[in-house]
C-alpha cells in the first residue's frame, strides 16, 4: 500500500488508527449480512425502508460519538482531521461489519463535499456536524426533467427578492429525496448570460414550503427517485454557495465529485473496491448452484469473467487515485473511475441473467432470488445512466484526459434563453 | 416483417393493428398489470374472430390462411403482438388450435376445436418444463395408457395462461415416444398455480399433474407417436416467438430514433452525435438482419424445408443476443427516464427478453447450430 | 424467393435459365476445393499465383462462350441481357463448383460496373467484352497514402496537355495490381475549387509507362497489395470517363459499387451469401477437433454463434438488396452490406483463433493449419478496413440511410489546394 | 508499470530501456525476422550484466534485486521488452537462474548458475507441453530416478529459446509429484527441433526426451518434491509475462493516440471524431487496468500472498482479452497500414497475442477463478 507513504507524521498514525479501529468496530459493529447490498432495496416497504434507514442513522451516531465519523473532515467541523490513508485503513478494517451504507452516497459526496469544498465557515459550521452525525441526510437537485447531460443547462431559475431568492422550476433523479433534510439545489441565477455564467447553488430544505414531490416509479421496482416541483420557494441568500452567477465554478467540481464517488474520502468503502454496482460474485456462484448451472461451462467461464473484472477493478481504482495524487492523472481521471463501475455493472447483470436460465423470466415463489435477477437485468443500464453516463465519461476521458478536440457545445457562446431546445420544427 | 406482402396479408396485418391500437393502448396495458389475465375475454374472442386462432386450422374444420403461407401470416399477428406488447396466448392457442386440425378425432374436433376457433374456450400448450428438464425439447411428464384410460404424471412450468385456459393441450413421454392429450381445466387432479414473469402483460403459469385420469379419447393422434407433431408445433412457436421479438424491438427502435431527433442536449440533437450514430447504424443492421432471419425460418417452417431447425436456432441465438443488446441500448439512450416505470420503453424491453428465454436459450440454439454442423461435416 | 417476382418475361425465364447453367455447369465445371476459399492466397509463390490466375481466365472464357457471363451485362457490350435473377440464379447452381475467385472482385465490381455507368459507348465496347472474356483484368487505383477515407482528397493530379493528361501522384491499396492490365484511377484534375468539384476518373494501362510499382507485404504474410507512383503518365483525353471536373460523381457510385459487392449482380458468388470474409463453418469444427477443442462446450457455443451469424448474413444480404430494390432502403442502405461482411470477418476469425488453443501461437509442421488461424488473427481486422472501412460505413448508415446530421467536413467548402492536411505544429 | 518507482528502480528501468532502444530497434528486429536465434549472443551477455538474469537470485549466490522485490524489478524488466518488442528468454532465462539459487546444490550453482548469470550461458525452462497436455501445469514427462541415475521421457513445447539454450530446466513428473532436473542441450537423447511462431522476435521448439539418462545430481530440489518450487515458477512467469503484455500496449496505445492527433481526415484529426474519441476512451480505461492488475499480482506473488494465483488469473484473463481488443482497434484506427508488415504495430501486437495464449488462456484462467470462487464459498 503505497498510501502509507503520503501520512501526516503530526497525526496519529495509520497503523495506530487502524489498530484503534479494529478493536472498536469488533467490539460495537455487527457482521455484515452476506446477503445485503449496499443502498436502498427495491424489495422493501417504504415503512421497512424508514426504520432501516433510522436505524443507520444511529449507527452514523455511535461512530461520531467514538471519533470515526468524517475520518478526513476537519475537527472544527466534527471531522477528524486524518488522511485518505486512515480512511483507506478504515475501509479495510470495516470490511465485513455493519455500516450505514444508505448514508454515504449522495449525503457525504457529492453534497457534504461541496459544502466542505466552497461553503462559508458558517456555512461549514451550520451544516457539517449535523451531516457527520447522522441527523440531516442531503440529497441533489441537480439533474432536470429533460436536462440530459447537459447539468449546466439546468432551466430551474432563482429570482432575487430583497435577501432572499425565489426558486421556480423542477428537479430530477434526487436519490432518496423523500427521506432526505435537505437538498443541494443548482438553479439558474441570470438568464441573460451564455448557460455556465448564470448559475447558482443553494442550501434548500428538502421538504421546504413550495417543494412538491413526486416519487418516480423505476421498471425494475421500487420509487426511490423522485421528481419535485419548485413553486416560489423562498431560500435566504445566506444559504447560497460562492459567489453570484459563479455557481458553474461549484457544479463543475460537484460534477467531479459525483464521478468519483468510487475513490472519495469521505464515504465507507468496505474492502476499497470500486464496483459498487456489481452483484457479489460469491453470489453469482450461489445462483449458478440454485439454477442448476454451476456445472456448465460456459456459465463457469461468465463467472471467471466477472470475477477477474471485479478483482481488476479493485486495484484499478486505487490505481486511478494514486494516479490522481501523483499527478500522472489529472483530477478528470475521476470519469476513469466512473466508467469502469458503469461497464462492470451491466456485464455483471447480464452474467447474472445468464446463469438464472428460464426461472429468469418466468418463476414460482421459491425461484423469487432467481426470478429477481431476470428484474434486475431489465433495468441492467441504470449503472452506465445515474451518476453521469457513461457517454459523458467517455466524453471527459478523451477530452479532458486524453486532450482531445472537445466536441460543439452550440450553447455555450449564446445568452441562455436563446439556446436551441429542441427541433424548431419537424 | 416480410417487405413483400400480398394486398390480403396488407389488409389482415393492418387489421390487427388497428384492432391492438384500439383495444390494448399503453394505458390499457397498464391498468391490467395486476390483473390475472391480463386481457378480457371479449378482446380474445374479438381477436379470434380476426383470425388469430384459425391460421393454422385447415378450411374443413373452420380454419384457413390469409395467403396460403398459414405459419407467414400467423407470424403477421406475432409481429404486431410484439409491436404493441399485446397480450394473450397467442402462440400457444394458434398451435394448439392447429393441432387438433392436424391430428385431432372428430369428436375432439366437434367438441374442443370449434370454441378455440371462436374465442369462447382458450386453448393453451403444456409443454416446458421446469428444471432440471428445461431444455427445449426436453419431456418428461409421463402418459401411462391402460385399458381405454390415460394417466398423466408430472409437472408442466411455464405455461402461458395457464390460469385462463379452458384447454390445456399437454405433451407428455410415452416410453420413448411422445404422446399428446387434450385435457379439460377443470380435470380433478390438475393443479394450477400462477408463476411471477418478468413480462407486464402476458401471464404464465406452472401445471401439476399428480396422476391424472383421462378416458384414452383425450389423446391427440397415436400414443407415443406424436413426435413429428410436437416437432412441427415447436417449430411454429419458435417462427412465430422470433416475429414477436422483432415487433417489439422494431417499436423501440423508432421511438428511440424519433427521441435522438427531438432531444437536444448542448444545443445539439442526440442524432448529431457521431458516437451515438454508429450505435444507431448497429441497432439498424441489427433490426434488419433480425426481420430477415425472422422471415427466412418462417419461410422454411412453412415449406417444411429440411434447413429449418438451423434457421430457427440461427434465429434465436442471434435475435435472442442481439435483440436483447438493441433494447438495451435504446434505454441507454433515454437515459435516466429510459428505466422508469412511467415511460413505455420497458413494455417493449420485457417482451424481447422473455423471449430471449422461451423455446431454448441463446446457448441452447447455438449448441445445436454447431451438433448439426458435426453432422454434415460427417455427412460429408 | 420473392426475387423471381421481378423477372422480365421478355427474356428467357429463370427456371429455364436455371437448367441450362445446371446442365452446362455438371458438365463442365470440376468441383470446389472444399478447403480452397476465394481469391488470392497468402501461401502460394507468385508463380503459383500466376498459374492460377491464368488458369482462372480460361475458366472465365469458358463462361463467355458458354453464355454466362455478364449475366446482367447489356448483349452489345458481349453480356447476355438477363436479371439479377438469373444471376442469382446461376449463384445457387454454381454452389460448389470451380469459379473464377480471382477475377470477381475488384474486376466485374467496382471496376467493370463504373465503366458501364458511366463509360460512352465507344469506351464499353473497347473495355467491357475483353474484362467479360477473362483477357483484361481491372483494379483500382483510388485509395492514396495518406488518404484514409476521404476519397474525394485524392491528391494524385492530372494536368491536361492538348489531347492528353499527365497524371503524377501515388496510389495505394490496389488488390493484384501487380498482375493487371488496367486501373481505373480517380484523379484531381482541378485543384483551385472544393475537392468534390475537381475531380476526373481515367481509364490507366496498370503498366503504363512512368508507372511504378511497389508490392506491401501483409503482416499476415502475402504482398497482394500494391502502391504505384505516378510520374508523367500520359491517358489519352478519350480514356477519360464523363465530364470534366465531374468525377466525384463516377466517385460516389464507385464507392457504393465497392461497399455493395456483397450484392452485386455482376460477380459470381456461391450460394448468394454475403461474408465473404468468414472461414467457412465447417472449416471451424475440422479446426476444433484437430485442436481438440470439439467437446468444450465454450468452443461449441462460439462455432455456433458464427454458424448462427453467417445463416442471418444470407437472408440480411438478401433482405438489404430488396430493400433496395423495392424502395424500403435507398442505395446507400448497401452500407449495412459492408458492414455486416465486415464485423462477421472479424468475429469468425477471432473465433478460429480461440479454438486453434496454443497451436495459434507456437506450432510445429504438422499443426500448420492450425498455426495459420493464429496469422489470420493478427489481421483480422482487414476486413472492416480493405474495401471502406467499417467507421464510413457506420457513417453512411446514419446520415444516408437514417437522415442524421452529417459529420462536419473542414474541407468542402474551401479550394482544395487550402485544406488542412496536417497539424499545422505540435 | 508502478506509479511510484524508487529512484534505484527508475535508474534500472532506465538503463535496460536505453540499451534495448539501442541495441534492437526496430531496424534490427526486422533485420532478424528469419534469424534462428533472434538476437545475437553479446546482446544476451550485456543483458545479463545489467541484471536480467540475477534478479531472483539470492546475494550469496552472485544475483540480486534492484529494490528488495525481486519479483518486481524483473516486471520492470518485463515491461520494458514488451514496450521495444525485445527478443531473448527473458522470463526462462530469470526464473531457472532464480530457481536454481532457491533449490540448486552447490555443484551445480557452482557449474551452471554462474554462466547463466554472466550470460555466457542460456537456461530456458521446459515446462509447457503440447495438447492434449497443453493446459497450464499439465506435466507428464517422466523422470524415474534408479539408482544415481534420472531417466527423462516425454517431450516439451513450446520451449523458449530452445534452440539457443544450453541448459534446460526441465519440470517432469515423478509418480503424484513433480521433480526438477537441469539437462545439459549437448545431452544424448535430447532433440530440438525449432517451432513457427507468430512472435517475430521470439524463437520457441520442441524437445523430445527419448528415455534420456543423466547422473541423479542433475537433480534440482528433492525427487517428487518440486511442486512449491515449481508454483513459484509459474506464479513469477504469469506476473512477468502480464508485465510484458502491458508494455506493449502501452506502446501501442501511445502510438495511436499520437496518430489520431497527426493523421488529418476531411480537413480534421482523427481526434476530434466523437466515435473514436470514446474508443480511446475505453481503451485508455483498459490500459491502466491492465497496468493496475499486473502490478497488483506482481506484488501479490512477490510477498507470496494467499491470493496471489486469483490475481494471476484475473490479470491473465482481463489483460488476455482486452489488450487483445485494445491492440486490434489500434490496427483498427491506423487503417490500411496497421495491417502491413511495413508498420511497426504488429510488433506489439505479435507480442500482445503471443502473451494471452502463454501460461493459460483467458478461458483457463478464468475457470480457475470460478474455482476458486466455489472454494471461498464452501470455506464460508
Amino acid at each position: 500500500m503505497t498510501d502509507t507513504a503520503t501520512v501526516d507524521t503530526d497525526v496519529e498514525s495509520v497503523e495506530e488508527f487502524r489498530q484503534r479501529a479494529r478493536t472498536w468496530i469488533r467490539a460495537n459493529l455487527a457482521p455484515a449480512d452476506a446477503s445485503s447490498r449496499p443502498g436502498p432495496r427495491a424489495d422493501r416497504t417504504d415503512e421497512e425502508e424508514l426504520a432501516e434507514f433510522a436505524r443507520q442513522r444511529g449507527l452514523q451516531r455511535q461512530l461520531f460519538d467514538a471519533g470515526f465519523a468524517g475520518i478526513v473532515v476537519p475537527e472544527e467541523y466534527g471531522g477528524q482531521g486524518l488522511t485518505p490513508a486512515h480512511a483507506q485503513a478504515f475501509n479495510e478494517e470495516i470490511t465485513g461489519f455493519d455500516y450505514p451504507s444508505m448514508l454515504q452516497i449522495p449525503n457525504f459526496t457529492p453534497c457534504m463535499a461541496v459544502i466542505l469544498a466552497f461553503g462559508s465557515h458558517e456555512q461549514k459550521l451550520r451544516h457539517v456536524p449535523p451531516i457527520l452525525k447522522g441527523e440531516h441526510y442531503w440529497v441533489q437537485y441537480l439533474s432536470e426533467p429533460g436536462g440530459g447531460s447537459d447539468a449546466a443547462g439546468a432551466q430551474t431559475v432563482a429570482t432575487r427578492d430583497g435577501d432572499e431568492w425565489l426558486l421556480n422550476g423542477s428537479k430530477i433523479w434526487s436519490s432518496g429525496a423523500w427521506r432526505a433534510d435537505y437538498g443541494l439545489t443548482l438553479a439558474r441565477t441570470n438568464v441573460n448570460v451564455p448557460k455556465h455564467r448564470g448559475l447558482g447553488v443553494f442550501l434548500v430544505p428538502a421538504h421546504a414550503p413550495g417543494i412538491e414531490m413526486h416519487r418516480i416509479e423505476m421498471l425494475g421496482g421500487g420509487s426511490e427517485f423522485c421528481q419535485e416541483f419548485f413553486v416560489d420557494v423562498r431560500i435566504p441568500e445566506s444559504e447560497r454557495l460562492g459567489d453570484v452567477d459563479d455557481g458553474w465554478t461549484i457544479g463543475i467540481r460537484w460534477l467531479f465529485f459525483e464521478r468519483s464517488f468510487a475513490l472519495s474520502p469521505y464515504i465507507i468503502r468496505p474492502g476499497g473496491g470500486g464496483d459498487a454496482f456489481a452483484p457479489s460474485e460469491a453470489s453469482l456462484v450461489r445462483l449458478a448452484r440454485k439454477s442448476g448451472q454451476i456445472d456448465d461451462p460456459v456459465a463457469r467461464d461468465q463467472i471467471g469473467e466477472v470475477r477477474a473484472d471485479s478483482l481488476v477493478a479493485g486495484f484499478a481504482q486505487r490505481r486511478i487515485a494514486q494516479g490522481m495524487r501523483t499527478g500522472y492523472l489529472n483530477d478528470q481521471g475521476a470519469a476513469l473511475s466512473r466508467l469502469l463501475a458503469g461497464v462492470n455493472g451491466t456485464r455483471s447483470a447480464t452474467v447474472a441473467f445468464e446463469l438464472a436460465g428460464q426461472a429468469g423470466v418466468a418463476w414460482d415463489d421459491e425461484d423469487d432470488d432467481i426470478g429477481q435477477r431476470g428484474v434486475s437485468f431489465l433495468s441492467r443500464q441504470a449503472g452506465q445512466i445515474g451518476g453521469g453516463t457513461t457517454e459523458m465519461a467517455r466524453n471527459v476521458i478523451s477530452e479532458r484526459v486524453l486532450g482531445m478536440p472537445r466536441e460543439r457545445d452550440n450553447s455555450r457562446d449564446m445568452p441562455w434563453r436563446e439556446v436551441p431546445k429542441g427541433p424548431s420544427s419537424r | 416483417m416480410e417487405l413483400e406482402l400480398t394486398s390480403d396479408q396488407e389488409f389482415f396485418a393492418e387489421t390487427t393493428r388497428k384492432f391492438l391500437e384500439d383495444k390494448t393502448p399503453v394505458s390499457e396495458l397498464r391498468a391490467k398489470r395486476n390483473d390475472p389475465a391480463g386481457f378480457d375475454r371479449d378482446f380474445w374472442v374479438q381477436g379470434a374472430e380476426l383470425g388469430w386462432t384459425s391460421l393454422l386450422v385447415s378450411e374443413e374444420d373452420g380454419g384457413g390462411s390469409i395467403s396460403g403461407r398459414p405459419v407467414a401470416d400467423l407470424a403477421l399477428v406475432g409481429f404486431e403482438f410484439g409491436n404493441h406488447a399485446a397480450p394473450g396466448p397467442l402462440v400457444p392457442a394458434a398451435i394448439v388450435a392447429g393441432a387438433l386440425s392436424r391430428a385431432g378425432s372428430d369428436e375432439q374436433k366437434g367438441e374442443a376445436l370449434g370454441a378455440l376457433l371462436s374465442g369462447a374456450a382458450i386453448g393453451t400448450w403444456a409443454f416446458s418444463e421446469p428444471r432440471p428438464h428445461d431444455a427445449l425439447g426436453d419431456v418428461t411428464l409421463s402418459a401411462e395408457v391402460t385399458g381405454d384410460t390415460v394417466r398423466l404424471s408430472g409437472v408442466k412450468a411455464p405455461v402461458e395462461s395457464a390460469g385462463q385456459a379452458e384447454y390445456f393441450f399437454v405433451t407428455a413421454r410415452t416410453g420413448d415416444g411422445l404422446t399428446q392429450v387434450l385435457v379439460p381445466a377443470s380435470t380433478p387432479g390438475v393443479a394450477v398455480k400462477p408463476m411471477h414473469s418478468i413480462d407486464l402483460t402476458r401471464r404464465f403459469g406452472r401445471l401439476t399433474f399428480d396422476g391424472v385420469e383421462l378416458p384414452a379419447s383425450a389423446v391427440v393422434g397415436e400414443v407415443g407417436r406424436a413426435g413429428a407433431d410436437v416437432d412441427w408445433q415447436t417449430q411454429v412457436a419458435v417462427a412465430v416467438e422470433l416475429s414477436e421479438m422483432v415487433g417489439a424491438m422494431d417499436r423501440a427502435f423508432k421511438m428511440t430514433l424519433e427521441w435522438a431527433f427531438d432531444r437536444y442536449s448542448f444545443g445539439r440533437p442526440l442524432a448529431s452525435y457521431q458516437e451515438l450514430k454508429h450505435r444507431f447504424a448497429d441497432m439498424k443492421l441489427w433490426l434488419e438482419a433480425s426481420h430477415a432471419i425472422a422471415d427466412g425460418a418462417t419461410d422454411a417452417v412453412g415449406e417444411a424445408r429440411p434447413e429449418a431447425w438451423d434457421l430457427l436456432s440461427a434465429g434465436k441465438a442471434y435475435v435472442g443476443h442481439y435483440g436483447v443488446e438493441l433494447m438495451h441500448d435504446c434505454v441507454q439512450m433515454h437515459g435516466g427516464i429510459g428505466v422508469t416505470f412511467e415511460h413505455d420503453m420497458h413494455l417493449y424491453l420485457r417482451r424481447v427478453v422473455l423471449g430471449s428465454r422461451l423455446y431454448g436459450s441463446v446457448a441452447e440454439h447455438r449448441g445445436r447450430l454447431t451438433s448439426s454442423l458435426e453432422q454434415k461435416e460427417d455427412a460429408a
